[in-house]
C-alpha cells in the first residue's frame, strides 16, 4: 500500500500499460516533453521514448487516428486536454469507433482510450469546464468510465486500456491532487461495477467523479442528523452496475442521483429513469436528482460555487426523500 | 513485350473489368429492389483503384470513402462476401449491417468503405502510425475524394504526417464531382500546391490510365516504404453515373454524359493488350471467366440468409471470456 | 387549407422566412443549386439568389461561421445533410453558439438554425441514420425541435428562424414525403408546447418525430381492444412541455414514452426521470419507454425493420401499463 | 515628421502601453488572488493588435483567441468593464461570467476572445459572411496563433474565403509557441504557401514593429474593403510571459528568456518617438495618465460587486416579451 495522488495513479497505470504492453501508444497535446497540462503523463517519454508523442493542435483528426491505429495492432491512449474538446473529436468517436465493431460485422474490436478531464472547480470558464460524458453514454459502442479516488483512477484506467473496445475515460480535475491508498501490485479492475463507499439504510445515493466526495461529506452530516445514507460510486456510466443501484434500492426505498453534469438529460436522467421502471415497486419517494442548473459553466468563483452542487443541496434532497 | 509484363497488364485489366462488372450488375440488382439503401458506382474509376492496389502488399492498409466498392474489390476482398454484404445478408463480409458504405476486411488491411467524407484521411494516418510505431514497413493508403478537399482532416493529417514522417500515401481521387457541384465551385486550392505547403510530394497522373496509376504509385509506394515520409498523388478521373444510383442528374449537360465514354479506362487498355499479342479470344474468356464469377456470386448472394438482429447484439461490444 | 407535404411546408417556411426577413440566409450542402438531396431548399436560389449558397464539405466551420454570421447581423439557417454529421459541428453549436448569450453577460443573443434529418427506415447504415437530440437537449443555451406534420414543421421552423437563441430543427427523414394540411397564412407556432394528437383517459403517450405517428398507429389498435390512450406530440424537446406531460399523466395516471433515438440515456430518459419525480403521486404503474435498442442503426432492411420501434412494442408497453 | 504623423505615432504608443500596463497589473493581480481563473499575457505582442486595430473602423468586427486582452483592448472596449470582469464583477463587460477567455464587446465589434484554439477564424469568416450579405463594406478579422495552424478550421475557411471572396482579414501571431511546446515540432507548413494554395494574398511583417503591423494592415484592409476578397497576414512576434501566468517554463532555454527584452515593441518605438520630435516628458506624462487610468479601473473594479447566479439564469436564452 502506498499513498499516492490522482494524478499520479493515471501516470503510474500508463507507465505500468506501457511496459507491459509494446502495443500501448500514448498521444495527445504536450503529454510528452512537459508530461501534460496536468502532469498525468510526466516522465513517461523518457522511460517509453517515441511511444508517447506531443501532437499539433488537430484533436478531430487525432481522434480518427486513434481509430486507425488501433484497426492496425496498436492500443491507442489520446489524451484530450479538456472535455470541452471532444466537441472537435464526435465523429472519431461516435461515428468511428463506437460503429467499428457492430458495423463490420465483429470483424475487429477498436482498442483505444480517449483521456479527458472534466468538471469545474477552477474558474476555467464556460468552454474549460464542462461535463459531457451523458453524449457517450448514448452511444452504442463506446464505454465510459469516470473514477473518484486513486485507486480506482489506477484499477480503471488498466481496464480501459486492456479493453478490447473504445473507453472514454474522465477524470475530474478537482481530483488531480486528492490523495489515496493504491495497493502494491494492483491490476486492472473490472469495468461496470459499482462500489459502496458507505453502507447505510435510510437512503441510496448514487454518484460518479467528484460528486462521490459531494455525497460522502453530506452522509457524514447527514449521520449526525441521525439518517444514514448509503454512497454508490458508479464508477463506471456506460455500462452503470444496474444490480448494484436495486440492491441498495431494495434495502432503503429511496434513491438521490448526484453528478456535476448538467441535471436536464444528463446521465442522472437514465439512472432515474430506468429505476424508476425496474424498481418501482421498492420506491417508497420518488427519485430525486441533484445536478449542475441549466446554466453554462460561469468563470466567477462566486457564480460557479452557486453553480456546482454541493453537500447543502444533497442534504436537502436527501431530507426532503426521507421525509 | 515480355510474357511476365503481358501477364501484369492482363491481371489489371481483370480486376479493373471485374470490378466494373460487380458495379454494373449491382446497378442493376438496386433498380431490381435487390439491393437496398443507396449506392455510389465507381464506374470510370476503376483505373485508380487497380493501380495503386497491384503495387500494395496485403499488410498494406487502405481507408476508403463512399465510393469504396473499387477500393474493396481492388485491395482483394472476397466477391461472394462483397455481394451478400450489398444484398443485406447474414453471411455478408459485415454480416449484413454495413451495406455499401462500409465494405470492410481487416484481414486484409480493407480498414472499410466510410460514410463520413473526410475521414478516410485521418483513418489512414492512424494506420500509418501503427505501421510506423509496430516497426514494420507496411504502410497506409487513405483514398479521398475531391470533394473531401474541403474537410479540415485533409489538412490536419497533411501536416500530422508530414511532421512525423508517417508512411502514409495520399490518394485523391478527383472526377470533378462533389455530389451534385462541380468541385471547382466547392474547393479553390490545387493539391499540388496544398501538399507542397506542407512539403510532401506530390505527383499527378492520368487516372484513367492504370499503368499511369500503377507507376506514380509504384513509386510513391517505394519512396513510403523506405522510409521517406508521405507522398501525395492524384488522379484525374471521371464518373460516369450519378452521384448515386437513382441520381438523374440534372445537373450535368448531355454533352459531359455523352462524352464519357471516351474516357473509359477499359477502352484505352483494349489496344494496348492487343499490341502486346493479347489475342481478342483470350480477351473474350477473361471476360465470360469474370462474368461467370459475378453471376455465380451473385446467385450465392441471393441464396444467403437474413441476418438475426438478435444475434448481432452481441458484435455491439467485444465478448471477453472475464467478466 | 391546402395540402401539402412534410418537405414542402419546411420549403414554404424558409421562403417565407427569406421574403419577410432579409436577414435570413441559407447555407449548406447542394441546397442551392440543385435544392438539398431532400428537395427541402428547391427553388429558393432562384428567388433568393445569393442569399441561399451551396458550400464546401467543411461542416465545422460552416457551423462556426453561422455563430459569426449571427452575431454580425444575419440570421443563419444551415443545412447539416445528415444528423450523424453534426458531429463536426459541435464546438460551434456547444461551445459557441449556446454559450455566448450567458457568457457575453446578455450582451448578443446568436439566431442561427441547423436543420438536420435524423432516423432510419431507409436503410441508410450505421452512419446515416442516428438520432442524436439527446446531445443537443442538454447543453444549456440550445434549443431543438422536432416537428411530426407539415403543419409544425412549417409553424416551427418559422418560429425557430425568428427565434433570437441558437435551435437544432431535426427533421425525420421518413416524415418528408407525408402529405398534410397547412392552413393558408400560417405563421410561426410557439416553441416549447406539446399538442394533444388524440385524447384518452386509460394512458398517457408521448412521442416526437416520426414516433408520433407510431404511437397514433398503436393508439388505434389500442381502441379497438378497448384501451384509450392519449397521445402527445411534444414537437419541443427543449424546452419540452412539462405541464402538458404532467396534465395529461394527472388523468391518466399512466406513461410511456416513445422515441426512434436510443432508449439508454435518450430524449425519454429526462422526460421520464422528470415526471418520474415530479408526478410521483400520480403514477400508477411504472413509467415505460420505447425506444431503439442499444445497437447502432444496421444497414439490412430486415435488421433495420427489427432495431426500430414499432406499434407492436407500444401497444405490448401500454397494455402492460394498463395491466 | 509631421505633427499628424507624430500625433498618430504617439496613438499607437499609447495604445501599446495601455495594453502593456493593464496586461503587467493583471499579472500581479493574478498572483495577488485577485484575478481568479487562469490568464493567458500577450506582453511583448502588443504591437499586432494595435497596429491592425488602427486601421479598423468601429463597424469591422474582430474574432480573437486565448491571448485575447490585447485584442479587445486595441478594438476599444471600456478598460474599467475589462477589469471588472477579469476580477469577477457582475459590472463587467460579460458580468464575469467570461473572464479572460471571453472578453467580447459586441457594440463596438469585438466578437470575443475564445477558450476553443482554431475557433476565431470561422467565426471571423461567418462575421464577413454576414458583412457581404449586408452590403455593408465593414470587414472581419480572424486573430490566431501559430499554434492554431494545425487546426482544419484554418484550411476550411481560406477556402470559403477564397471561394465567397469575404471581407476577411486572417491575422496569425506567430510567437514560435503553442503552450510549451515550440510551434516547428507541431506544424510544418508555412502560412506563406498555404495562403499561396488558396490564391490567398500573404503579406508578412515584424510583429514588433507597431508601424510595420499597420502598414501592412492597412494595405490588406483597403484591398479587403475594395472587394478584392481575403488577405492573410502574418506578424512574428514574441511571448514575454508563460503560456499562462504561473507557467514556470522550465521548456524554454534561460538565453531566450533573457533575450527576449531585444524584442520589446515599446522600447523599439521609443527612439521613433524622440525621432519625430516627442520629448521625454511628454512620454512621461503619457505613461503616467495611462498608469492612472489603470490603477483608477483597477480600484473600480475591486469596488464592483459580486454576481448574482440566480439573475444571471435569464440569460441563457433571450427573454422576449412572447410566450
Ligand atoms: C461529413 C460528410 N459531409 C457530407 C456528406 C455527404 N456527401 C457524400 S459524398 C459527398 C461528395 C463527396 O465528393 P468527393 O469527395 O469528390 O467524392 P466522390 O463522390 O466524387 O467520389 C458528400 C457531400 C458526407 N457523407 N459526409
Ligand atoms: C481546441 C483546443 N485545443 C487545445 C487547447 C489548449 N490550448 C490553449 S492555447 C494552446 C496553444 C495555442 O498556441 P497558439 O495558437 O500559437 O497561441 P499562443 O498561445 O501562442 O498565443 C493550446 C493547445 C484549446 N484551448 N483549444
Ligand atoms: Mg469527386
Ligand atoms: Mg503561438
Amino acid at each position: 500500500m502506498a499513498e499516492v495522488r490522482f494524478g499520479k495513479a493515471i501516470n503510474l497505470a500508463l507507465a505500468d500499460a506501457l511496459e507491459q504492453d509494446p502495443a500501448v501508444f500514448l498521444f495527445g497535446e504536450d503529454i510528452a516533453d512537459v508530461g501534460g497540462p496536468f502532469g498525468a503523463t510526466r516522465g513517461l517519454k523518457d522511460r517509453f521514448g517515441d511511444r508517447v508523442r506531443d501532437t499539433p493542435i488537430s484533436e478531430a483528426s487525432m481522434a480518427n487516428a486513434a481509430v486507425g491505429a488501433a484497426l492496425s495492432g496498436l492500443k491507442p491512449v489520446l489524451e484530450i486536454m479538456f472535455m470541452d474538446f471532444m466537441t472537435l473529436t464526435m465523429d472519431a468517436l461516435v461515428n468511428q469507433a463506437a460503429k467499428v465493431r457492430y458495423m463490420f460485422g465483429g470483424q475487429a474490436s477498436v482498442p483505444m482510450v480517449v483521456r479527458t478531464p472534466h468538471g469545474g472547480g477552477i474558474s476555467a470558464g464556460p468552454q474549460h469546464s464542462q461535463c459531457l460524458e451523458a453524449w457517450f453514454a448514448h452511444v452504442p459502442g463506446l464505454k465510459v468510465i469516470c473514477p473518484s479516488n486513486p485507486a480506482d483512477a489506477y484499477g480503471l484506467l488498466r481496464a480501459a486500456i486492456a479493453d478490447p473496445d473504445p473507453v472514454v475515460f474522465v477524470e475530474n480535475k478537482a481530483l488531480y491532487a486528492m490523495k489515496g491508498e493504491l495497493a502494491e501490485g494492483a491490476g486492472p479492475e473490472s469495468i461496470g461495477k459499482a462500489r459502496t463507499v458507505r453502507a447505510g439504510r435510510d437512503a441510496t445515493v448514487v454518484a460518479y467523479g467528484a460528486a462521490v466526495h459531494t455525497a460522502e461529506r453530506a452522509a457524514g452530516q447527514l449521520a449526525e442528523q441521525g439518517l444514514e445514507v448509503e454512497v454508490l460510486d458508479l464508477r463506471s456510466i456506460q455500462p452503470w452496475d444496474e444490480a448494484a443501484v436495486m440492491e441498495s434500492l431494495a434495502r432503503t426505498h429511496r434513491l438521490l442521483i448526484v453528478h456535476e453534469a448538467v441535471e436536464a438529460f444528463g446521465v442522472g436522467a437514465e439512472i432515474a429513469a430506468r429505476i424508476g421502471e425496474i424498481g418501482f415497486d421498492e420506491l417508497d419517494a420518488p427519485i430525486m436528482r441533484i445536478a449542475s442548473p441549466f446554466v453554462p459553466v460561469p468563470f466567477a468563483p462566486s457564480l460557479e460555487k452557486a453553480y456546482q452542487p454541493d453537500a447543502e443541496a444533497v442534504i436537502a434532497a436527501v431530507r426532503k426523500l426521507c421525509a | 513485350m515480355t510474357t511476365r509484363k503481358t501477364a501484369e497488364l492482363l491481371e489489371l485489366y481483370e480486376r479493373m473489368y471485374l470490378i466494373r462488372q460487380v458495379e454494373l450488375r449491382l446497378g442493376r440488382l438496386f433498380a431490381d429492389g435487390e439491393v437496398p439503401g443507396f449506392i455510389h458506382l465507381s464506374i470510370g474509376q476503376e483505373a485508380i483503384a487497380t493501380g495503386v492496389a497491384s503495387v500494395l502488399r496485403a499488410d498494406d492498409s487502405v481507408a476508403s470513402t463512399h465510393r469504396g466498392h473499387g477500393h474493396a474489390l481492388a485491395k482483394g476482398v472476397d466477391v461472394e462476401r462483397f455481394f451478400l454484404e450489398l444484398m443485406a445478408k447474414e453471411e455478408g463480409m459485415c454480416k449484413g449491417r454495413g451495406g455499401s458504405m462500409h465494405v470492410a476486411d481487416l484481414s486484409i488491411g480493407m480498414l472499410g468503405a466510410n460514410a463520413i467524407v473526410g475521414a478516410s484521411i485521418p483513418i489512414a494516418l492512424g494506420s500509418a502510425l501503427a505501421h510506423q510505431v509496430r516497426g514494420t514497413d507496411a504502410l497506409a493508403v487513405a483514398f479521398f475524394g475531391d470533394g473531401a478537399m474541403a474537410e479540415g482532416t485533409l489538412h490536419e493529417s497533411l501536416n500530422m504526417a508530414a511532421l512525423w514522417q508517417l508512411p502514409l500515401v495520399f490518394v485523391c481521387e478527383n472526377n470533378g464531382w462533389a455530389e451534385f457541384s462541380p468541385t471547382s465551385r466547392q474547393f479553390v486550392a490545387s493539391l499540388d500546391k496544398l501538399a507542397g505547403a506542407f512539403g510532401i510530394p506530390y505527383a499527378r497522373a492520368d487516372g484513367r490510365d492504370v499503368q499511369a496509376v500503377a507507376k506514380a504509385s509504384e513509386r510513391a509506394v517505394a519512396a513510403v516504404r523506405a522510409g521517406k515520409g508521405p507522398r501525395v498523388l492524384e488522379f484525374t478521373t471521371h464518373r460516369f453515373r450519378g452521384h448515386y444510383e437513382g441520381d438523374p442528374q440534372k445537373y450535368r449537360d448531355a454533352d459531359e454524359l455523352s462524352g464519357l465514354g471516351e474516357h473509359d479506362p477499359l477502352s484505352l487498355l483494349e489496344p494496348r493488350l492487343a499490341k502486346a499479342g493479347v489475342a481478342d479470344a483470350q480477351l473474350q474468356s477473361l471476360h465470360e471467366a469474370v462474368d461467370a464469377r459475378v453471376d455465380a456470386a451473385v446467385e450465392r448472394a441471393r441464396k444467403g440468409s437474413a441476418p438475426d438482429f438478435e444475434a448481432g447484439r452481441a458484435d455491439v461490444y467485444t465478448q471477453t471470456g472475464a467478466a
